[in-house]
């Protein structure tokens, strides 16, 4: 099973994003939709992580001089993912500030009937 | 010497300082954002004649170009942030005067950040800095569509949210695996590692890519959100997101198009012509929507999508004509959209509707304001002496300079669809001026704080329309630096 | 040069003789053929002299206008005819001069008529107009026939081209022509049983009804001068004209006489009946002789 | 005076006039009148001058240049002339009406656009006044309100797509060429291939023919004529629609280029042909049509396409078989036709400015008695568009049918005759419906027309006759645009033509005319004297008759009527309808992409993104 050993990160990844994007596709809810979202999100952030992820890497601190060349995983996705977490957080708390305001205007948070823009 | 770091870094203190000054006096709010923005365009001016000689690259941090995150302030850059910055001020001008409810501090915070994002985007050359930018100018514009709080605001900002946020989201797949195969964010960096555009493994992070960008750029089967957006946001964010946002959106595929993937006319992929195909599909989509609409700034919204439409065929055709006219193209509805923008907020603030027929007579009650939005809409047709003539001249003739039969028959489609545009503006002129209407309506006209924009505008539509060597010079180096692509690597990485 | 001014003088009354002539002998010849003795054959010039001197009805400047004009219009285009040798006019033109001026005939007696603002009248104007839109198809044609044929537009040079190769009559394409003119003669001269315009029994003379004394002196005069031309224009067109107005008149006497013939022995068709016919078969004849006129010369 | 002198003269006078509107409408109208006849004065001293003026603008690198010879002389000067006497006339016609300030200044800056089109010497300065035209005269259609918006919409529409075909083509030519100045390219299409010359002809002939509302594409034409203000229709149908004519004397000019040299490619001559069918249909269909109209101002439009197809006519056939006889009919035509029009226009406009607006023809009548100046412009007006002799528009058909029966064209030649007939018939019925017959009790007390209004009237009726007598001034620069056009120069005469095929001699005409009228003048005179009576009195013969009731007028011609109505459907208008319906619909389907739900929109992302990455799998097409 080497290919899943290489590869269970992306598998992981992907399979979030596919979760995430099948939730957004298919629940009414807007609730359920923002949760799709973030289960979106963190496939994202995992696939950041994972296209720098290293088997055996250390952290990519060099506070040790001794340590040598020892292998390090690679630090820009993880300053992406710390990026992309953060925005994730805006628009999660955006979204559901929005989502309480929507529901005092229909009285319900279903997608389906909240169509009044369209056309 | 002046640095284009601060074209970000001063809107983006500007911002932050906002609540904090609020603080103090609740009216103070309104004043601030001119400042950053008049200091922008001065900057931009500033740097034009450097720029126009060699893009400066910044770098931030002191890094190595290719290390560090870089500012590449081009003439394409320095173009579109001065468009940005400009459009930006006079909208926060008529915002003094318009934006009066609710929580004006954050409306003007937000209005300065969503700028803020915008200038980054014109001029990051690191394509994971791009990805954090448009997320600025993203939220902001959620926030600021829901800014209202009335219902069709906040069903269009959750809307917009769900799909911008999707399109993020695949814009930032696009990024990872471009990091994974290249192991740098830096655009010249990439550029230069990249040998064919065609190769699968290439393929897919351009597609998700574009497809990201996509969304926040209105392309055909991407732009759900926009005419609810932007009918259902207030005036001044409608002109921002409608002049602004969007064209920031295909700037940023142009780039990524055109620099990094390094797509052109002579090489051998013809995914560009996919994407002028995509082009004129979006117009004709845009215009016909537009035809049959009752609510003004929907109608309006829809035209976006049309002018978005021919913007990307413009760019598609990658030669130096093609993409001059695109920008100028690009420019010119920028002015118009935002003027139209502008407009219809304070006649549909007097005939408190949004439909159409309720303007009906507005013509001899607001007599500027009518005016402006005619010549606005004549722009948009492309009818001389307006803006939009010179700029539609130059797509059209580029077009036809390719001698394709495919590009004949696309750009049969745009006529096609400017003849749809030209039958939806002239009814709401005819409407405007020719039709009587609601008596009740207050022969009132804009105050003088939203007049002086709308003013501006006009005066620029008309003399860039009568002049267009005013700005062709400019857009024909922009259009160089943007197809060119060995200059771009080279002069980043030095 | 004398003679010339002469010829200017004389033409015209010389054809008003033969028109007013020609008015007595239709009255007398359909009263024979109906079984009825008739008027005697001075009768018209019996009638023009009491009508110059009989009071009259006017309806304004516009009532005599209109018949002024009309009348100068059949008279100057009765100087474009050529009589015999006789053409006073021959250089100004042509026939699409002719053409046009004959115009002024029917819009004259319609201007004058409209002031006359008598219901009578506008109808019988009305049909005047129809009727004459129906026989101006196959008329228009054949003229066209004829100025193709001899690629003329003038009188004279298709009346010279006869002189040397013979009637055009007798030649194939133009007989056809020919015999659409006939057929449709009736109808130009307001003669039955294309009289609707007229039509006594039901519109009372039609555009005549308001005419009195020199009113209807120069209507009648008009009328006369009508049978002249539309005649005339036959016999120049189609039977070689002639060398001198003798035979001229002998021609033309002949073919008024077999109008004559129709005239008295149909009974008056409706407009639509008429229009219906003069799009049919006179149009057909003169529409193939065109055709075929028009391919033998390319 | 150059001549980006005079257009900153005719446009700065339109703003000036805006401007002083502001201040006071006397003012206004002073300087409305003044700058037109300005201009005016201008172009008469402008006679037989050549100029060539060039002058960057950094229009996009092309250059803007100007010229002045034959042909642009002989259009502005009726642009300028004709557009003053409207605006004299409207003095008084738009006295009391709302936003009199932007009918001048609009109506100034339609004439400055027109001047701007005849004037340039190059196609992106044409373009550009052509486009200007297009909506000044948009917003002028559209004055009247009601239903005068959707006449204005039906001519923004067609006006876009000409002028859309139109900038397809300019820029085709300039791609081609690399240059844009009229005689510039008229020598480079002469190496191009026949295939591209007929593109070229096509896509313009689309544009113009628009403009000249030529058959299948003249359904804009009636409805706006009809409900533009009246002074402004005078302008649409005199000299606004017939840029269309002069559009097809450029393109004329610019691929027939080689007329003298190497002989114009057979192309060319065929697309003339089919151009002089058009204008042969352009005549007989529209002005059968127009005897069925019962509004004044519907008639006389149905018989601007009908006559405009007579200009096609005799241009296209002279282009086509090298007459310049037809050719010079053809430019012709397009003068007499405008002032005969303009008359007719104005002489409709002063009844509706006394009766209230009425232009119903059935009920009008005997306003003869009333109205004697507008009468007679009537009358000569529709003289002039009959071609009775000696009027102007005699002699213009003469020498297009005389072209046409030489050149062995007899259907064409029928076709132009029969129009005649139809135009005899529907204008009777338009001189009869109005002025003649029984007046109407409440007409009974009409003022006469006032001043303002009878000048112009005057004024042109004198033309019509003065072109019909003396038709060698016109013909004279109509002449020279001839051989700008690189046609063989014309016998022409003060009087009229000569040579061996048929000559023409107004004068005679006149002599015989005016000394037989007088012979039966006197005649008329020596008889015995005449009472004037009532008109009914006759008739009714004493009886009560009730009077407004026994004015023949309605269904004038309907015995002919039943038997053609079914066959004067205006179908073309009927397939824009139907078609600019469906197309209305389909827009309506298209909207429904957006269906408000944003699952959907998001299913579009994904599809959209899953489908590129798919198909590249796949097909590996990019």
């Amino acid at each position: 099973m080497t290919f899943l050993e290489n590869y269970v990160f992306y598998v992981g990844a992907f399979g979030l994003v596919l979760i995430g994007l099948f939730t957004i596709l298919v629940k009414r809810n807007l609730i359920k939709a923002i949760v799709g979202l973030a289960i979106l999100d963190t496939g994202v952030n995992l696939f950041l992580i994972s296209v720098g992820y290293l088997a055996r890497g250390t952290a990519p601190i060099y506070t040790r001089a001794e340590q040598g060349a020892q292998p390090m995983v690679d630090p820009v996705p993880q300053a992406l993912v710390l990026t992309a977490i953060v925005i994730g957080v805006a628009v999660l708390a955006l979204a559901l500030a929005l989502a309480i305001r929507l529901y005092r205007h229909y009285g319900t948070l279903d997608l389906r009937k909240i169509t009044e823009q369209r056309w | 010497m002046v640095n284009p770091v601060l074209l970000i870094v001063v809107p983006l203190g500007f911002a932050f300082l906002i609540p904090i000054l609020s603080l103090l006096s609740k009216k103070i709010a309104k004043y601030i954002p001119p400042i950053p923005l008049c200091f922008n365009i001065v900057v931009s001016l500033l740097l034009l004649p450097r720029a126009l000689e060699n893009p400066v690259v910044v770098s931030i941090g002191g890094w190595q170009p290719g290390f560090s995150i870089n500012l590449v302030a081009g003439p394409v850059g320095i173009l579109l942030s001065a468009i940005v910055a400009f459009v930006g001020l006079l909208v926060s001008i008529y915002a003094v005067d318009y934006i009066r409810e609710g929580a004006t501090d954050r409306y003007h915070m937000l209005f300065l950040l969503l700028l803020t994002g915008a200038t980054g985007v014109v001029l990051t050359g690191d394509i994971f800095n791009l990805f954090v930018f448009f997320e600025i100018l993203c939220i902001s514009s959620y926030a600021l569509v829901a800014y209202a709080g009335d219902k069709a605001g906040i069903e269009s900002a959750v809307k917009y949210l769900i799909q911008g946020a999707v399109g993020s989201s695949l814009l930032l797949i696009g990024i990872g695996l471009l990091y994974g195969l290249f192991g740098t964010l830096n655009m010249a960096d990439i550029a230069k590692a990249l040998q064919s555009p065609t190769s699968l493994p290439v393929f897919v992070p351009m597609a998700l890519i574009i497809s990201g960008l996509g969304v926040e750029a209105a392309m055909f089967p991407l732009n759900g959100w926009l005419p609810d957006a932007h009918s259902s946001a207030p005036s001044p964010v409608s002109a921002i997101l409608s002049g602004i946002a969007i064209e920031v959106g295909l700037y940023a595929i142009a780039r990524v198009v055109f620099t990094i993937f390094g797509l052109s006319i002579d090489s051998t992929s013809n995914f560009l012509m996919f994407l002028a195909v995509l082009g004129i599909l979006t117009l004709l989509v845009g215009e016909m929507c537009a035809l049959g609409q009752n609510n003004i700034k929907r109608m309006l919204a829809y035209s976006s999508i049309g002018q978005m439409g021919l913007i990307l065929f413009a760019l598609a055709m990658a030669s130096s004509y093609a993409v001059a006219g695109g920008l100028f193209q690009l420019v010119s509805h920028t002015l118009a959209k935002a003027l139209l923008f502008l407009t219809v907020g304070y006649m549909t603030y007097r005939t408190h509707s949004l439909d159409i027929s309720a303007l009906a007579g507005i013509g001899k009650r607001m007599p500027i304001t009518s005016l402006a939005f005619t010549i606005g809409a004549f722009s948009l047709i492309g009818l001389p002496p307006f803006a939009g003539f010179p700029s539609k001249l130059l797509i059209v003739r580029a077009a036809l300079a390719t001698k394709e039969c495919l590009f004949f028959v696309l750009i049969g489609g745009a006529l096609l669809g400017t003849v749809i545009e030209a039958a939806y503006f002239f009814r709401v002129v005819q409407v405007l001026y020719f039709k009587d209407g609601n008596t009740n309506i207050a022969r009132k006209q804009v105050p003088a704080v939203a007049l002086i924009p709308i003013v501006i505008f006009v005066i620029l539509i008309v003399g860039i329309g009568i002049y267009p060597k005013f700005i062709t010079g400019l857009l024909n180096s922009a259009a160089a630096e943007l197809l060119n692509r060995v200059d771009y690597i080279r002069n980043v990485l030095g | 040069m004398v003679g010339r001014i002469l010829q200017f003088v004389l033409y015209p009354l010389v054809a008003l003789a033969i028109g007013v002539f020609f008015l007595g002998l239709a009255r007398k010849i359909t009263a024979r053929i109906q079984w009825r003795y008739g008027p005697p054959l001075v009768q018209p010039v019996i009638d023009m002299i009491r009508f110059f001197y009989q009071k009259s009805v006017s309806h304004g400047p516009v009532f005599a206008v209109g018949l002024i004009m009309s009348l100068a219009g059949s008279i100057v285009v009765v100087l474009f005819l050529p009589f015999g040798s006789i053409c006073p006019l021959s250089g100004s033109g042509g026939l699409l001069v002719v053409l046009y001026v004959m115009l002024l005939a029917p819009m004259g007696i319609a201007l004058s008529g409209g002031q006359g603002a008598n219901p009578n009248i506008s109808i019988g104007i009305s049909r005047k107009l129809i009727l004459a839109l129906g026989y101006e198809v196959p008329f228009l044609l054949v003229l066209l026939t004829v100025m193709t044929h001899y690629n003329t537009i003038s009188i004279v040079q298709v009346v010279e081209a006869q002189r040397d190769i013979g009637w055009s009559i007798a030649s194939l394409p133009l007989f056809l022509s020919g015999v659409s003119y006939l057929l449709i003669l009736p109808a130009m001269l307001g003669f039955r049983p294309f009289d609707v315009s007229t039509a006594p029994q039901e519109i009372s003379s039609g555009p005549l009804v308001e005419y009195g004394g020199k009113y209807l002196l120069m209507a009648t005069i008009e009328h006369a001068l009508l049978l002249f031309i539309d005649i005339a224009l036959f016999v120049n067109l189609f039977l070689g004209g002639a060398g001198n107005p003798i035979t001229f008149f002998v021609k033309m006497l002949i073919v008024f006489v077999l109008v004559l013939f129709i005239h008295a022995a149909f009974p008056r068709l409706r407009i639509e009946q008429a229009i219906r016919y003069l799009w049919k078969w006179p149009t057909a004849l003169a529409l193939a002789g065109l055709i075929i006129v028009t391919i033998g010369r390319s | 005076m150059n001549p980006q002198l005079i257009l900153l003269i005719a446009f700065g006078g339109a703003f000036l006039t805006y401007i002083f509107g502001k201040i006071s409408s006397k003012l206004r109208d002073g300087a409305a009148v003044a700058i037109s006849l300005a201009l005016v004065a201008i172009f008469a001293c402008l006679y037989g001058r050549r100029l060539q003026e060039s002058f960057y603008w950094g229009f996009l690198g092309l250059n803007l240049s100007f010229r002045l010879d034959a042909v642009s002389w002989f259009f502005a000067i009726a642009i300028v002339s004709l557009g003053a006497l409207s605006i004299i006339f409207s003095l008084r016609y738009m006295r009391d009406r709302e936003r009199t300030d932007f009918y001048y200044s609009m109506m100034l800056m339609v004439n400055a656009a027109m001047l701007g089109i005849v004037l340039s010497s190059d196609l992106i300065s044409f373009y550009i006044f052509w486009e200007m035209m297009s909506w000044c005269t948009f917003l002028l259609i559209s004055y009247n309100q009601h239903r005068a918006l959707d006449a204005g919409m039906k001519y923004i529409i067609m006006s876009i797509i000409g002028s859309v075909a139109m900038l397809a083509g300019i820029l085709s030519l300039y791609v081609s060429f690399d240059t844009l100045l009229i005689p510039q390219i008229a020598s480079s299409l002469a190496t191009a291939s026949p295939g591209y010359v007929l593109f070229v002809l096509v896509i313009f002939g689309i544009a113009f023919g628009i403009k000249n509302a030529i058959m299948p594409l003249h359904t804009w034409l009636p409805d706006s004529y009809a409900e533009a203000p009246s002074p402004f229709t005078a302008v649409l149908s005199g000299m606004l629609t017939r840029m269309g004519v002069y559009g097809f004397l450029l393109i004329t000019y610019v691929v027939g280029g080689m007329i003298g040299g190497t002989g114009l490619g057979s192309n060319v001559l065929k697309f003339n042909y089919v151009l002089a069918w058009l204008g042969a249909l352009t005549i007989v269909v529209p002005t059968f049509i127009a005897m069925l109209q019962n509004d004044a101002k519907q008639l006389l439009a149905w018989h601007g396409i009908g006559q405009g197809g007579y200009m096609v006519l005799g241009i296209g056939f002279g282009v086509a078989t090298a007459n310049s006889l037809a050719l010079a009919g053809g430019i012709f035509h397009t003068l007499n036709y405008a002032i005969c029009i303009v008359l007719l226009f104005m002489s409709v406009a002063a009844v509706q400015y006394r009766t209230g607006g009425v232009r119903d023809l059935n009920s009008l009548g005997g306003l003869v008695a009333r109205m004697p100046v507008a009468f007679v412009g009537a009358l000569l007006g529709i003289s002039g568009l009959i071609g009775l002799p000696l009027t102007n528009g005699f002699v213009s058909k003469w020498m297009m049918y005389k072209a046409l029966i030489l050149e062995g064209h007899p259907f064409l030649a029928f076709a132009a005759l029969i129009g005649t007939w139809g135009t005899i018939l529907s204008v009777y019925k338009f001189l009869h419906n109005m002025y003649l017959g029984q007046l109407p009790e409440k007409y009974k007390h009409l003022e006469k027309s006032p001043f303002s209004m009878q000048l112009p009237i005057a004024v042109l009726s004198s033309a019509v006759v003065l072109f019909g007598i003396l038709p060698g001034i016109p013909l004279r620069v109509i002449n020279k645009i001839c051989t700008w056009l690189g046609f063989s120069s014309l016998d022409v005469t003060i009087w009229g033509f000569t040579s061996e095929t048929g000559t023409l001699n107004t004068m005679n005409l006149l002599a015989a005319i005016v000394v037989v009228s007088a012979v039966v003048w006197v005649l008329f005179h020596r008889a015995a004297k005449s009472v004037v009576v009532a008109q009914d009195d006759n008739y009714a013969a004493g009886a009560y008759v009730p009077k407004d009731k026994y004015h023949y007028t309605a269904g004038f011609y309907e015995p002919l009527f039943t038997m053609l109505r079914p066959y004067l459907r205006d179908v073309v208008d009927e397939f824009y309808t139907a078609l600019a319906g469906s197309v209305r619909k389909s827009c309506g389907a298209v909207r429904r992409i957006y269906t408000g739900d944003v699952g959907s929109y998001v299913t579009y992302i994904i599809l959209f993104l899953a489908s590129l990455i798919l198909v590249q799998l796949r097909w590996r097409p990019w």
